[in-house]
């Protein structure tokens, strides 16, 4: 017996899976054991993510060769300072989500497709885990492809037509991007006969200059398949429906997490895989740093309008999507960095104003913006949980918000593009355009009509996103330490 | 006038180019039907171009199947990109059928499988 | 910091975490309020007065510390920079201004705000403000002083709101969106400083600064300029004041006027007199620089002086009238500001010392100003000044404490607002001294009509409210409490004191202050034991004074104060409304109409697609037809391969008429054999018509079974076929339904403005069809080739 | 579907097409086929039973239960073959190193653990089939009934 901590990630993608593969005989025969049995397998993923990390924080990356198959035959998992950034990332918010989500759904799904709400988002978790600790390109394609199937059917569980609709047409659009990602996959395997993306780096600038078609086509293809997947600006049409029609703990995964989860995909590939010197002669940054700057403006523009709260999030979600993308495609220091840490920070604020919209929509059954007046005096938790979050949208200091945009700002700088903080600052205005009236109608606004029914709400779900609201404060106040592991992250990318 | 070795190179790689065409095909069929099920079988038909393509790159003529035999010391083919598409096809099957299910929900819903339809149904014009 | 290094080590650097604390003070205890707000109603008003005035005891207690060198301390964890504190004797003046200032109020605010319906959130967001504004004052780098700024902002926004009223609403949120926008433009200044200086530092940072472009600077300086601006109320940015004033109570106002505006002016002081301070007193660009935006200040402020002192002029609504004044006091402190910078090397402290000296004496009047109108609106409930009047019968004691304000601010001698006006008015003098240009010279004749105006429109607010007939319904006896007056003879006894000794004042405080700073060394002792009371200045006051009753003469007489300019005339109207809702209107329309233009744009794209599978499938077909003549070639070649089958068959023909004859004769053979045969055979045959039979029977009961099935298979199908009728039926219905379900009549006005515009329905945006999803995704992949190939 | 005939053969051929399913499933690693492919013609085997007959005949066969049960009970089983790899002290997966015996080249069990994983995939792909199969047929059915 020799289970040392360079196993845990392993373990922890096949008991997730194991876990989900399980969820439906245990949901058949003994229901009540099934949301504990997900609840064991999050929060083991997110403790195990937690050791990972100060393990790795204390003795350095490692490499895990499956079957002990050494690289360029076998696949490899690298487990470096970016691979647990994102595990804990995503465990710590996947496990508050389904926390709360235990309540919610029961209030919103039928009771017989609950066993199979668990296993989807045990797949979803466990295809996510994959994609940050995976190293090989292939491996990445078939744990994208279940992220992508198991997220449009997270979707479409709540068989509403709109809800059928959306994942339809999310399906359909991802696929076609993974088709774009896996013939990118095709046309690196074919001039350099790796799939391995160490050994694509090494390999691709012996090759760059005979096959120049080769190369520029996969990148062009891989920019279109990862960004129409994390909804980047003109392919996010698939995302404010999707995201709207989900319940509540889904929009809130899918919003917080799974658009992250290829971004950060998109970052191995790009940064990783391919050597630096290709983005000097093809200006395939430069194209995906313009789609973002657009991406940020248009989402936030089309926010102020929408009458929906959740849908207004997930337009807001498209703008912050475009802060990800763009400290990814100025490839600087800080910049990078300041992306990473917004992947983080978006993850927590915008899963906590999805689960705190949750909280009105489940205890009063409004939607619309326009119907919240007064509702911070009768729910005065959840919307100042969720002012907390507004306020760190529009990034004012003290929230986690100001933290990222001022690394991806100052990031800006670095690379001389003062364009970009003019981009930053106007968008935290708009921000504050969107988010600022909801919160002080909800507050100060003086109720005309007949008095609001409000359901009681569960604790369970108050404490989560209280959680969450704190976990936004103390970041924003005390950002050192993570900082400091992005500054190794980026150090070991660049 | 075509450039003979353009077209001895479209020859002699007649898979990719196939690919290709195979590729349009799909593309075309998922662009231009409103029919939900035709969409699918553009998407399955693209997806078949990226599988010719990845197993193509492993294809050498006069090789064989790379099983341990008598005689082993005769060309053989790369298995790789083989077993990799087998784990494709798995993936495409399962989105299908994932997608089949989705579009006979939509039609218990709607009483069409024609996206054009559907969109005019949702988005109702004055 | 670099002050030490710089004026010779002259202040020591004192680790202490008490800067710290200060802030914390109030924001701790207007959590502690909102707690106890909960169980008792009695108890929070006086609680937060207790918490203002600890605030105000510890802001005071430092002293002693902050006379031996500057107090530091960091925490350099926090945030992203780390945050760090530092108070020296200037941030200690401000300091303790905003908490006297704030203690003051707050215990004005007991009995005023006892019939308020919000008071609760009142006191909360009171303290909050005051964390925010106190830690403006003493925070050491930019990104902390944001952090403040920003707190003040988004806190004083709940104070604004404090009436609740639609008018307070709008004001409220046009304050709001304001002041985070100036807030973001002044944290782009500071990611500018930071990129180009390396740190963000309240200090002298030219020398981190040199070789910059002045271009840089200059937008450095215009970012700071405009978020302090804001709110400080300089001219152009001024538009949220009177709003604002105008629509939330006089005693918040006096928190703003008081307190808050002073943010701004400590903001405008720090950047222009200490950050870009030239570092090397050699160093001519820097020089040039300091000098060139002194000179745009001193217009700056002038403009906004003399503006401010017009409009207030024209105002009927006291709180209008008081913000304009604010507005122009402002003016004054601005100018201030700029001779300094522009005087630089010279007689800087001068300026320096007339704007802090300014700004603390605008507190203690204009304070007393707004609380003096918050105990009229009190009794009366009325600010308009035309139904006010006469009220020095009924308020003696507050038409005393009215004058004296009133000269104050009008600059009579022995009051304090003499010394400061003296000390600008002096330092535009020596500025016209050094650089004899004729711009100075005029500056200081506006400044002397400005002066003049502030006496008219006083004149003016005391006319309208004291004297003159008393409205009949005002005729009651009041009863003021003593609470209320307490604070307006604390005021007066500081403009009193102020005024008969500045020089102890000035000696003792301001200019210990300014010689941290980087300032001539002469000018500073140029100031010790200033002759007030020489006869310069008092000349110039009389100047002032004889052209302000003139002025307010002939105002009266023709009654130009009563003017009202028209509606439209205002800057807010011509100017700022139309940029504001234009820019409004665009950022609406701008999503539906992208949105638009590329949902045309996919249709165009989609419909020259289908022209070209057009041709394509025009080439099908000839394709198609090509086949077809060459199957009709095949069919002649098999015709004619036929033909030569035909004599073939001839042949075959003739050679089987000889075999024939051959088998003739075996069959005679055979006959003979089946005869034989069919013996045998009978009996099989009787053997198989008997197992016939059975297999018949088992036929028939099959037959029977199958058909009773196909009977209720075919039942099936034909319920099915129904169903299925129904159902498409039940499917149009539907769909009829739907689609005016669709046709929301509850959109917003807005929306449906916006639609009406562009002729799309809201509901419409989000729903696109999955053509045009997949067409995006061809034509995105074809951009990026297109942008790839060609831009390689 | 009522036809004799085809009843009759399906019931003759149904036993051969699994045979050889299950043929191809254990000699995957000897000749071309493996889990994957198996276990297709396996559930191919069973669909088509269920259209020669009719679904409650198939289901007979291969209760939802069970197929549930050996639908999970595959990819489980793959999970826990990894594992044994990483109990015996090697990485997960990992076959001869971690002491499975490999036999003679060309003998059914010549292997190690890859006949386990084989088997586990040939399960889990074939009732897969089966439950997708059932599942949209019965998605349409009962919106019918339903309507």
């Amino acid at each position: 017996m020799n289970l040392n901590y360079e196993h845990l990630p392993v373990i922890i993608v096949a008991l997730l899976l194991l876990a989900a593969f399980l969820e439906p005989i245990v949901y058949r025969h003994k229901k009540s054991w099934a949301a504990p049995l997900v609840i064991a397998s999050m929060a083991f993923f997110a403790l195990s993510s937690l050791y990972l990390m100060a393990a790795v924080n204390y003795h350095g990356p490692f490499n895990y060769y499956l079957g002990g198959w050494a690289p360029p035959f076998g696949i490899e998992l690298e487990i470096d300072y970016l691979a647990v950034f994102l595990l804990l990332t995503f465990s710590v918010i996947g496990l508050i989500a389904i926390v709360y989500g235990l309540q919610d759904l029961k209030h919103g799904l039928k009771d017989e497709v609950l066993g199979w709400y668990f296993t989807l988002y045990l797949l979803l978790m466990a295809s996510m885990a994959g994609i940050s600790v995976t190293n090989d390109l292939f491996n990445m394609y078939v744990f994208v492809e279940i992220s992508a199937i198991s997220a449009c059917a997270i979707i479409s569980i709540k068989e509403s037509r709109e809800c059928i609709e959306a994942s339809l047409k999310y399906l359909i659009l991802s696929t076609l991007g993974s088709g774009c990602i896996l013939l990118a996959t095709a046309m690196l395997y074919m001039i350099t006969g790796h799939l391995n993306i160490g050994y694509l780096n090494d390999v691709l600038p012996r090759v760059m200059s005979h096959y120049p078609n080769n190369i520029l086509i996969s990148l062009g293809f891989f920019v279109v398949g990862y960004g129409v997947k994390a909804a980047l600006f003109p392919l996010h049409v698939w995302l404010p429906d999707a995201h709207t029609a989900a319940p509540s703990p889904s929009s809130a995964v899918l919003s917080g997490l799974v658009i992250k989860v290829y971004a950060a995909a998109f970052l191995k590939v790009f940064l990783k895989a391919y050597p630096r010197e290709i983005f000097l002669e093809i200006p395939v940054m430069e194209i995906v740093l313009f789609l973002s700057v657009l991406a940020i403006l248009y989402g936030s523009i089309v926010a102020m309008v929408q009458e929906d709260i959740k849908k207004m999030l997930a337009y807001s979600s498209i703008a912050q999507i475009g802060y990800v993308f763009l400290g990814f495609s100025l490839m600087g220091q800080r910049a990078v960095a300041g992306g990473l840490l917004h992947i983080f920070n978006h993850a927590m604020m915008k899963s906590m104003l999805f689960l705190a919209a949750g909280i009105i929509i489940y205890s009063t059954g409004i939607r619309r913006i326009r119907d919240m007046k007064g509702l911070g005096v009768k729910l005065p938790l959840t919307m100042g949980a969720f002012t907390i979050g507004a306020l760190s949208m529009v990034g004012i200091p003290g929230t986690n918000g100001f933290i990222s945009k001022w690394q991806l700002a100052l990031g800006a700088l670095d690379l001389g593009r003062p364009i970009i903080v003019v981009v930053i600052l106007l968008s935290s205005l708009l921000n504050c355009l969107y988010y600022m009236p909801i919160v002080i109608n909800a507050f100060f606004g003086v109720k005309g009509e007949p008095e609001l029914e409000i359901g009681k709400v569960p604790g369970v779900m108050l404490y989560s996103i209280l959680f969450l609201g704190f976990g936004i404060i103390f970041f924003g106040i005390y950002p050192a330490p993570l900082l400091a592991f992005l500054q190794k992250t980026v150090t070991a990318i660049l | 006038m075509i450039d003979i070795e353009v077209l001895s190179k479209l020859f002699n790689n007649y898979y990719y180019f196939a690919a290709i065409i195979l590729f349009i095909i799909g593309f075309h069929t998922m662009l231009t039907h409103a029919n939900l099920i035709k969409k699918i079988i553009g998407m399955n038909i693209m997806e078949t171009a990226a599988f010719l393509i990845f197993v193509s790159i492993g294809y050498i003529e006069g090789g064989r199947a790379p099983i341990l035999d008598e005689g082993f010391d005769q060309i053989y083919m790369n298995p790789l990109p083989q077993a990799l598409i087998l784990t494709g096809i798995v993936v495409a099957v399962s989105v299908t059928a994932y997608a089949l299910s989705l579009i006979i929900k939509l039609y218990q819903h709607y009483g069409t499988v024609d996206a054009d339809e559907i969109a005019r149904i949702r988005s109702y014009k004055p | 910091m670099n002050l030490a290094a710089v004026t010779a080590g002259e202040t020591a650097r004192i680790y202490h975490i008490w800067p710290v604390i200060l802030p914390l003070i109030p924001l701790a205890g207007g959590i502690l309020v909102f707690a106890l707000g909960r169980l008792s109603k009695r108890i929070y008003p006086l609680l937060s007065f207790l918490v203002t005035l600890v605030t105000l005891l510890s802001t005071a207690g430092l002293y002693p510390l902050v006379k031996q060198g500057d107090l530091y301390c960091q925490l350099p964890k926090f945030m992203a920079v780390g945050l760090s504190f530092r108070v020296d004797l200037l941030s200690f003046i401000f300091a303790l201004l905003v908490s006297l200032a704030w203690c003051v109020v707050t215990l004005f605010s007991l009995p005023y705000m006892r019939q308020e319906k919000y008071s609760l959130t009142y006191f909360v967001f009171l303290l909050f403000t005051l964390a925010g504004n106190l830690g403006v004052m003493v925070t050491g780098d930019w990104v902390t002083f944001f952090l403040f700024f920003e707190l003040m902002t988004v806190a004083s926004y709940v104070l604004v709101i404090q009436n609740r009223t639609d008018e307070a609403m709008h004001a409220g949120m046009y304050t709001l969106v304001l002041g985070i926008a100036g807030g973001l433009v002044l944290l782009g200044g500071v990611f500018l400083l930071h990129s180009l200086a390396g740190h963000v530092q309240i200090s002298p940072m030219m020398l981190a600064l040199q070789g910059v472009p002045a271009w840089s600077l200059a937008t450095i300086l215009i970012c700071f300029m405009v978020g302090f601006g804001i709110k400080a109320g300089m001219i152009p940015l001024h538009v949220w004041m009177p709003r604002a004033y105008g629509a939330s109570p006089a005693i918040v106002n006096a928190f703003s006027s008081g307190a808050m505006v002073k943010a701004g002016i400590y903001g405008i002081i720090r950047i222009v007199l200490l950050v870009f301070t030239p570092a090397d007193m050699a160093a001519k660009e820097a020089f040039h620089f300091a000098a060139s935006a002194g000179y745009v200040i001193i217009w700056l402020g002038l403009i906004t002086m003399v503006f401010g002192a017009l409009m207030a002029l024209l105002q009927n609504h006291a709180m209008r009238l008081l913000s304009y004044s604010s507005i122009s006091q402002m003016g004054y402190i601005i100018v201030a500001i700029g001779s300094a910078a522009y005087l630089f090397g010279l007689e800087e402290a001068m300026g320096f010392s007339g704007a802090v000296f300014h700004a603390i004496n605008h507190t203690l009047y204009k304070v007393s100003f707004f609380l003096i109108f918050a105990i009229i609106f009190y009794h009366t409930g009325e600010y308009r000044l035309d139904r006010l009047g006469g009220l020095w019968r009924k308020f003696p004691l507050l038409m005393v404490f009215f004058l004296l304000s009133f000269g104050a601010i009008s600059g009579l001698p022995l009051l304090n607002g003499y010394a400061s006006k003296t000390l600008i008015h002096d330092a535009l003098l020596e500025a016209h001294h050094y650089y004899h240009t004729f711009d100075i010279y005029l500056a200081e004749r506006l400044f002397v009509l400005g002066s003049a105006f502030t006496f008219c429109y006083y004149a003016k607010l005391f006319y309208c409210t004291f004297l003159g007939p008393l409205p009949e319904k005002y005729n009651v006896n009041y009863h003021t409490s003593f609470l209320m007056y307490l604070p307006l003879a604390l005021l007066a006894a500081g403009i009193i004191l102020l005024g008969i000794w500045p020089n102890i004042f000035i000696e003792n405080y301001l200019l210990p202050a300014a010689s941290q700073f980087q300032f001539y060394r002469g000018g500073i002792e140029h100031l010790t034991g200033f002759h007030f009371f020489s006869e310069a200045p008092l000349n110039a006051s009389a100047t002032i004074f004889l052209l302000a009753v003139l002025l307010a003469l002939i105002g009266f007489r023709f009654r130009f104060f009563w003017w009202k300019p028209p509606a439209n005339l205002s800057v807010e109207k011509i100017v700022l409304q139309p940029v504001v809702s234009f820019l409004y209107r665009m950022l609406t329309h701008l999503g539906p109409k992208t949105d638009n233009a590329i949902n045309s744009f996919y249709y165009k794209i989609a419909s020259d697609f289908l022209a070209l599978c057009r041709v394509v499938g025009q080439m099908d077909s000839s394709l198609d037809s090509f086949y077809e003549n060459s199957s009709r070639k095949a069919y002649q070649i098999v015709e004619k391969s036929r033909n030569l089958e035909d004599s073939l068959v001839d042949a075959y023909d003739r050679s089987s008429k000889g075999a024939y004859q051959l088998i003739e004769r075996g069959q005679l053979v055979d006959e003979s054999l089946n005869e034989a045969y069919d013996l045998s055979s009978m009996k099989a045959y009787r053997l198989m018509e008997k197992s016939r039979q059975l297999d018949e029977s088992l036929n028939s009961a099959y037959e029977s079974s199958g058909r009773a099935a196909k009977n209720i298979y075919d039942k099936t199908a034909k319920m099915d076929n129904a169903l299925n009728m129904a159902y498409e039926r039940s499917g149009k219905a539907a769909k009829e339904l739907i689609v005016p379900g669709k046709d929301s009549t509850q959109t917003s006005k807005r929306k449906s403005k916006v639609s009406s515009s562009f002729k799309i329905n809201p509901m419409e945006w989000n729903i696109k069809n999955l053509n045009f999803d997949t067409l995006l995704l061809a034509i995105m992949l074809g951009i990026v080739f297109f942008v790839l190939f060609f831009f390689r | 579907m009522e036809d004799l005939l085809v009843r009759i053969i399906c019931r003759l051929v149904v036993p051969f097409v699994q045979l050889y399913g299950l043929y191809v499933i254990t000699h995957g690693h000897l000749s071309p086929g493996g889990g994957f492919a198996g276990g297709a013609i396996v559930g191919a085997s069973m669909i088509l039973f269920a259209l020669a007959f009719n679904l409650e005949a198939g289901s007979r066969k291969l209760s939802h239960d069970i197929s549930l049960l050996m639908e999970s009970g595959g990819a489980i089983g793959f999970i826990l073959a990894g594992f044994v790899a990483m109990l015996l002290g090697q990485n997960f997966l990992t076959n001869k190193a971690a002491g499975f015996p490999l036999g003679v080249p060309g003998n059914l069990f010549s292997s190690g653990a890859i006949f386990f994983f084989s088997v586990a995939i040939g399960f889990k792909v074939g009732s897969t089939m089966c439950t997708l199969f059932y599942n949209l047929i019965e998605g349409s059915d009962r919106h019918r009934s339903s309507e």
